[in-house]
């Protein structure tokens, strides 16, 4: 049973949170921080088991013959554990950010809700279960895209629900069918369809449909324009949810699909993999391409994470052992770096009051320690040594390069240097003297400070330590592992 | 009323067990119901009555098909009011009644005193056949009207 | 039964079931409505002895009663009813839920 | 076998059948031809009643049960009580809807 | 003989004008009485099918079902004249259409 | 007396019993008595059901008759899941109406307050009947019985536009009674049985039976507003008090759409009236998308809920098709349909309920003016948003668990298009409910939301519970399946289990 | 059925049809309800005589019903549907 308390401990905060109303805020504050801190507890005790070889499960008869079943494997638990411990992380960011504004209860309540379904889908044994939490994540979300109620939160809310919802569609019609044919597809590392593996054509197509509902969130180019306009929700949403936990189910969906409902091999063998990394390389370059011409900083960044998105899915799309670990490391590393340019932007914008790139000059004289974590992130991004992104970089462009297929090695190349081109500028800009005098605010609410440095730290720390036993390097590879028979990372 | 409801039934007897009662209850209903203690029929009055509205009403059959298949449709109608002699409100409305159902005559209006007659021809002594009519329902409830002044249409 | 009486109730069939629907068909292709009504009337009785002659008297009884007496008494009070000046409402025309 | 009394009350039932489909002939063509509601109400009343008895009496022959034509004797007692109540009451009403008579020398 | 085929199929031509009444027809009072001419024409389908005619052996379950809905009428119809009453009330009208072309 | 022997007649009588003493109680303490008829039907319901699992199908014959004129009562697992289905919705209804309709002393009454107690223990009671009856006569009967109290109830609403739209669905209803016993006529001439069960036996192939069959059908589908034949029900629905709104479109549609059920799964031998399950679907998947559309283009909320029934009902018909391929497919079809007819009904009755709150509340319910709701009235709003969720048939509601079941009925079947069919109305669905969350979401934009009527916990909670029973349907699903086993037609398709 | 029954019933028929012209011409309410009024005697008359031709006891009870009947309809005429001028 503890593999569904990552699930239900956020429930019940969530539920909590909508019961105590706007104005309990000591409450709130210490049933979300107390529900946060336990579910992460919990995941690290999971995390702790699972490395001893012990994978707990547990499912629930949902329909007959039809089950919602949970596991704690090393894959899934890595995406819980980001976006569980983010969480922690995330709200006391949030406690400072959103220290004034409106419905917080309703902020907060949902804010649980999405780390339950984010974890759903990360506990998840097959692929009903990733299904059924990817739409909740979905409905999840939509209150907090539009927290704000204005006309622009609104119109992007309902892009959203569009995208999401018609990828949803596509998952559901792709599981139905593939469920149709096999049964119950428990995830299996190094894929589950041996038994129909004959039925090519259908596969093909219901690899088409799942890979295009997961896409969606993974925003693969084509299905990301929903993404930089979600930026409207209020920053701490933004960092968890769109650079965290939304997005990162669709590429974790990916993951799950190539390296354990196909199987590499499979996937390879029907030519589905191929088109699906091409998807993902041109979405890489339209992205970085992309990023460099926006002066808005949210929308900068999210560019940027459109086309680190799709890093993870062409890292499993090719189908290499190594390039694989590059990719799901990439999901932690990814997510460290993109939440502390996130929460920068939020300081800024809250506390400054700047949203675009222009006005960005001098800043660093006055938030230094906000900066310097976002440098630190920016050179993780960009693949910089020893920072968090140079180590699944790296085992991406190699693994490509092992398995022949070098082009992709150039195009992480290239993009390295796009991603330096689009995150430079931040940098330069900070540093350089301010063209008009700026009221000596200084840095932000502590309560959103720290959380910064915290992260920001994270994005050189785990790149220190990439090669101790539990980084996220490590664990990446012990869990891919598995569905490369015959590969071991040692 | 049993009886009616025996004739009705079609002596049935089973029916009638059901009638009978009914038809009583049905009987004492209405008498509770009705005010006025009702006017006694006499039997004899009946009898009469009943031959002379039996020639009257084939003559008012005759006389009205007549009028009506003649191509030159001999009619003159008009209407007139007539001084009604009789007590009591049930006399009256059967007089009112059987004076439709007679030659030429159609009541149109029972007014306080009086009734309005619509006459289909106004040639004869109309208004003495009328009075003659109410005789007879006088008659029927053994009631003594002074004789009508008579008149013409 | 014999050739005469057959023929002579084919007839009356015959003519009984063009009476019906030559009623039935002017009592709703009459635009004046009071016509319409009083042939709806008729039409019930004539109903009324189709039923005899199919030999239903109950359901013929139940017919002239209802069929044609209570259902022609309430159509001919709505007609008088329609002929009336109406009294609208309010123009509001919410549901009642606006609360007093 | 028909014997001479069932030839003659067969005669007879016909008789009154051939009469009353008469008035009833005689009635609606009233109803028809009169030129106006008072008028036509004579012919409804009188001729069409007078049919209904005959042809009642002709099925009392025919039927040749007391209780029989005791029934359609009370029936015809009732339609002749109905029928004057509905006159009166539809001629009443022309009078107070102030329904002009029609007389002689008018054109219908 | 005639009885079992020309009076179902008097019902059947009764039912189909009743159906053009309450659709085709737009005053209200006409749709009741398309509605009654519907249920006529059911019933004789009823009956007519039933084959009852004279000296047969009855059979109580067409008469018992015709009376039901005779009895089912009346109250459809009591009540759809009732409600035109009310409409004719509020609205001044006794059709169902023109009110809605003015009110879009 | 063997009180167990006369259960299907307690659940009939019950209401009706009930809905007598609400009329001689006068409208002051009416509610209360039906309150208490409602609490009181839940147990003999809730027997039956229990007998009917622990014995299977089980026949009554009032007084002992049977044969064609003696009453017989069929109670089935079909029968017992629509009937509990009724019980629990009715008494949410019955709470809510008593908020809805305070007797507050001294104000006006509201109007037909003092009538809507027994129409609607009358309409139930109906209901009650139309699910237990074995013959289809008295399907007839019933089916008029619910026609009547439904245009009668649909009347209580003040103003011109609810009489219109009532006289509109007498209209339909009576073109619908009436087709379908011309359909009983053809069809008694044919066979001479009205009993099911004798009926089910004695078909063959004769025109006669068949042309019966298939205006029977015809008439029922009229009856459950199947496309094209659904121009009756959004403004009947619409118009209705929301009480009112709520039960018809959660139950009565749901009875004439079990009386098909019936017809086709337990009368008709397989393969008859050849064609007619797949224009019925096809009818359905029209009705998917139309319904949808036209819920989209709604410009207040009890019409988009009522567009929505539309739309929802199309489900339903997905299973004819389906049930052709017997076996597996049947039972599963079947059962997810059986699933979304209870989740629509808890989903459309709350989502009724709650529009009739916000017209208490906001004194309109023209979507576009009600920005801000989310915060003004959070119950409400998650009323719909719950709702909306079982509608859109996202997980892990109870609407999903229904489209899921029918999705791979079809897909089992080789038949995809119907799952294709069962997810762009998923897809429809999110638009129109998610066009109606999002102004609930928006600012209020400064202008003040008018803020009348009386908040009490039944007119928001009940509403909400109602919601929440939808979205955890799934919870259910086991005794659904149960019940779907003990139903005589899973009998002959060899249990429920896909 | 007896021939000269069924004859008179026709003929009955006959007359009866000819009070539709009365509705048809009318001119008032009044007009065409007499041919209402009408039907109500003719149909008396049919009753009668239909029960006899086919033996039906029971359909002389409806000849009793329709006598009734007329007098019912002109008094909800009477009453609520009359109207000068129509």
């Amino acid at each position: 049973m503890t593999v569904w308390l990552p699930v239900l401990l956020p429930v019940l905060v969530g539920v909590t949170t909508f019961l105590l109303g706007e104005t309990r805020e000591r409450l709130r504050v210490l049933v979300n921080l107390a529900g946060a801190v336990l579910s992460s507890g919990v995941v690290i005790a999971l995390v702790v088991r699972a490395y001893d070889g012990a994978v707990a499960g547990s499912s629930v008869e949902m329909l007959p013959g039809l089950a919602l079943s949970l596991e704690a494997d090393l894959l899934g638990l890595l995406f819980s554990a980001v976006a569980t411990v983010l969480w922690a992380v995330t709200l006391v960011y949030a406690f400072g950010y959103m220290a004034h504004a409106e419905n917080r209860a309703r902020f907060f309540g949902f804010f649980a809700l999405c780390i339950a379904s984010a974890n759903g889908v990360a506990l998840s044994a097959d692929l009903l279960g990733l299904f059924v939490f990817y739409e909740l994540l979905t409905l999840a979300t939509y209150p907090l895209v539009v927290h704000s109620g204005t006309d622009e939160a609104l119109v992007a809310g309902r892009r959203y629900l569009y995208y999401a919802l018609s990828g949803g569609a596509a998952l559901l019609l792709g599981v139905v069918w593939l469920y149709a044919i096999a049964g119950t597809v428990p995830f299996t590392p190094g894929g589950a369809l041996g038994a129909v593996a004959g039925r090519t054509g259908e596969l093909r197509a219901i690899f088409a449909l799942l890979a295009g509902g997961f896409g969606v969130k993974a925003a693969l180019v084509g299905l990301h324009r929903w993404l930089p306009g979600a930026m409207v929700a209020p920053a701490p949403v933004s960092a968890l949810l769109h650079a965290v936990a939304v997005v990162k189910a669709g590429a974790f969906g990916m993951v799950r699909l190539v390296n354990e409902v196909y199987g590499p091999e499979l996937a390879t063998s029907l030519g589905v993999a191929q088109p699906l990394a091409a998807i993902a390389a041109i979405t890489i370059l339209f992205g970085s391409i992309v990023a460099l011409r926006q002066d808005d900083i949210k929308r900068r960044l999210a560019y940027s994470t459109i086309a680190q998105l799709s890093y993870i899915t062409l890292g499993v799309a090719l189908c290499s052992p190594l390039a694989a670990v590059g990719a799901v490391a990439h999901l932690a590393h990814h997510a460290v770096m993109k939440i502390t340019m996130f929460f920068s932007a939020g300081s800024l914008a809250e506390t400054h009051h700047i949203k675009r790139l222009s006005a960005l000059d001098g800043v660093g004289h006055l938030m230094p320690a906000t900066m310097a974590s976002f440098a630190a992130a920016s050179f993780g991004l960009a693949g910089i040594p020893p920072f968090a992104g140079f180590f699944s970089k790296w085992p991406l462009g190699a693994g490509a390069a092992e398995s022949g297929q070098v082009w992709a090695t150039l195009l992480f190349v290239t993009s390295g240097a796009l991603a330096v081109g689009y995150l430079a500028p931040f940098l330069v800009r900070a540093v350089r003297p301010a063209a008009a005098a700026r009221e000596p605010g200084a840095e932000s609410d502590p309560r959103m400070l720290w959380p910064i440095v915290i992260v920001g730290a994270l994005s050189l720390v785990l790149g220190l330590l990439a090669g101790v036993p539990g980084s996220p390097l490590d664990w990446a590879a012990r869990a891919v592992a598995p569905s490369y028979a015959g590969w071991s990372p040692w | 009323m049993t009886a009616i409801w025996w004739a009705i039934s079609e002596g049935d007897t089973a029916a009638l067990a059901v009638g009978a009662p009914a038809a009583l209850a049905a009987a004492l209903i209405s008498l509770a119901l009705h005010p006025d203690p009702l006017p006694v029929v006499r039997p004899l009055g009946l009898l009469r009555f009943a031959g002379f509205f039996l020639v009257h009403s084939v003559r008012g059959g005759i006389d009205v098909a007549l009028r009506a298949l003649k191509p030159s449709m001999p009619i003159d109608p008009r209407i007139i009011t007539y001084d009604l002699r009789l007590p009591g409100n049930t006399a009256r409305v059967v007089f009112t009644n059987t004076l439709s159902l007679l030659p030429g005559t159609l009541s149109a209006k029972l007014g306080r005193d009086t009734l309005e007659v619509h006459v289909l021809d106004c040639a004869g002594e109309v208004t003495a056949e009328i009075a003659r009519v109410e005789d007879r329902v006088a008659d029927l409830f053994g009631v003594r009207l002074a004789p009508h002044a008579g008149g013409a249409c | 039964m014999d050739a005469g009486g057959a023929a002579v109730s084919l007839l009356f069939d015959i003519l009984l079931i063009v009476t019906l629907l030559w009623i039935a068909v002017g009592a709703l292709s009459e635009t004046k409505l009071f016509k319409s009504v009083v042939m709806f009337i008729v039409f019930g009785l004539f109903l009324a002895i189709a039923w005899v002659r199919l030999g239903a008297p109950d359901v013929a009884l139940a017919e002239a009663a209802i069929g044609a007496g209570v259902t022609g008494a309430l159509m001919l009070d709505a007609v008088g009813h329609l002929r009336k000046r109406p009294t609208p409402y309010p123009t509001d025309q919410r549901e009642e839920e606006a609360d007093a | 076998m028909m014997s001479t009394l069932d030839t003659l009350t067969a005669g007879i039932e016909y008789a009154l059948y051939a009469a009353g489909a008469f008035f009833f002939l005689a009635g609606s063509v009233g109803l028809v031809r009169f030129p106006d509601v008072y008028t036509r109400l004579h012919a409804l009343t009188k001729a069409d009643n007078l049919g209904l008895g005959l042809v009642c009496l002709g099925l009392a022959v025919r039927a040749g049960s007391p209780v029989v034509a005791l029934k359609l004797l009370l029936i015809w007692l009732l339609v002749l009580g109905a029928g004057a109540t509905a006159c009166y009451l539809v001629a009443e009403a022309a009078r107070a809807a102030e329904v002009a008579p029609w007389t002689r020398g008018e054109r219908r | 003989m005639s009885t079992t085929v020309l009076y179902p199929l008097l019902g059947a031509a009764l039912f189909a004008l009743g159906v053009w009444g309450l659709l085709a027809r737009k005053h209200l009072i006409h749709k009741v009485i398309a509605a009654n001419f519907l249920g006529s024409g059911v019933f004789l389908v009823l009956i007519g099918l039933a084959g009852r005619t004279a000296g047969a052996d009855p059979d109580p379950v067409p008469l018992a079902m015709v009376l039901t809905g005779i009895v089912v009428t009346v109250a459809l119809t009591a009540l759809a004249l009732a409600l035109i009453k009310r409409y004719y009330s509020a609205t001044g009208l006794d059709t169902l259409e023109p009110a809605e072309e003015a009110e879009q | 007396m063997n009180l167990v022997a006369h259960l299907p007649v307690i659940v009939i009588m019950m209401p009706l019993i009930g809905a007598s003493i609400a009329f001689v109680a006068g409208p002051r303490r009416a509610p209360l008595v039906t309150v208490a008829t409602a609490v009181l039907t839940i147990a003999p319901v809730a027997w039956l059901g229990a007998r009917v699992l622990a014995e299977g199908p089980t026949r009554y014959e009032i007084g002992g008759w049977g044969g064609p004129l003696g009453i017989v009562l069929v109670a089935d697992g079909l029968s017992a899941a629509f009937l509990g289905l009724v019980a629990i919705v009715g008494l949410g209804v019955t709470l809510y109406a008593t908020g809805y309709y305070r007797v507050a002393t001294g104000s006006r009454p509201g109007p037909g307050h003092g009538l809507y107690w027994t129409l609607w223990l009358f309409m139930w009671s109906s209901l009650n009947a139309l699910l237990l009856t074995g013959d289809v006569f008295n399907v007839y009967v019933c089916l008029e019985l619910v026609g009547l109290s439904a245009v009668a109830l649909v009347t209580l609403a003040e103003g011109a536009e609810p009489l219109r739209a009532a006289m509109r669905y007498l209209f339909a209803s009576i073109l619908g009674a009436m087709t379908y016993l011309l359909g009983v006529a053809l069809l008694y001439a044919a066979t001479g049985v009205l009993d099911m069960r004798m009926l089910a036996d004695s078909l063959g192939p004769s025109v006669a039976a068949e042309t019966g069959l298939a205006l029977m059908v015809a008439a029922l589908l009229l009856k459950t507003a199947l496309v094209p034949m659904h121009f009756w029900l959004p403004t009947a629905h619409a118009a209705a008090p929301s009480p009112v709104s709520a039960a018809l479109s959660a139950l009565v549609v749901k009875g004439s759409f079990f009386v098909t059920l019936r017809l086709f799964l337990d009368v008709m031998p397989a393969g008859y009236l050849g064609g007619a399950d797949v224009l019925i679907g096809v009818l359905g998947a029209v009705a998917i998308v139309w319904g949808s559309i036209q819920a989209l283009l709604q410009e207040r909320i009890k019409l988009l809920v009522a567009y929505s029934t539309v739309a929802q009902v199309g489900y339903l018909f997905l299973l004819f098709p389906l049930a052709r391929h017997g076996g597996e497919v049947l039972s599963a079809a079947l059962l997810g349909v059986l699933v979304h007819a209870l989740a629509h009904a808890f989903a459309k009755s709350s989502m009724f309920l709650a529009a009739g709150v916000t017209l208490k509340r906001f004194g309109h319910d023209r979507i576009a003016d009600l920005p801000g709701t989310a915060r003004r009235a959070p119950v409400i709003a998650a009323t719909f948003a719950l709702a909306g969720v079982t509608m859109m048939g996202l997980p892990p509601s109870g609407g999903f668990g229904a489209k899921w079941l029918i999705a791979s009925a079809a897909l089992a079947s080789g038949e995809w298009w119907w799952a294709a069919v069962v997810l762009v109305g998923g897809l429809l669905a999110s638009a129109y409910m998610f066009r109606l969350l999002a102004v609930f979401m928006a600012a209020p934009g400064g202008r003040p939301l008018p803020v009348g009527g009386v908040r009490t916990l039944r007119t928001e909670w009940v509403p909400l519970a109602l919601a929440a029973a939808s979205f955890l349907l799934v919870l259910a699903v086991p005794l659904v399946t149960r019940l779907a086993e003990a139903s005589a037609v899973v009998a002959q398709a060899g249990g429920v289990v896909p | 059925m007896d021939p000269v029954l069924g004859a008179l019933a026709a003929f009955i028929m006959v007359t009866a049809f000819l009070g539709i012209l009365r509705i048809e011409r009318g001119p008032s309410g009044a007009d065409r309800m007499l041919s209402a009024m009408l039907f109500g005697t003719t149909g008396v008359a049919l009753a009668l005589v239909l029960a006899e031709a086919i033996g039906s006891a029971g359909a002389r009870d409806a000849g009793l019903v329709f006598a009734l009947l007329g007098a019912v309809t002109a008094v909800a005429f009477v009453k609520r549907a009359w109207r000068a001028g129509e």
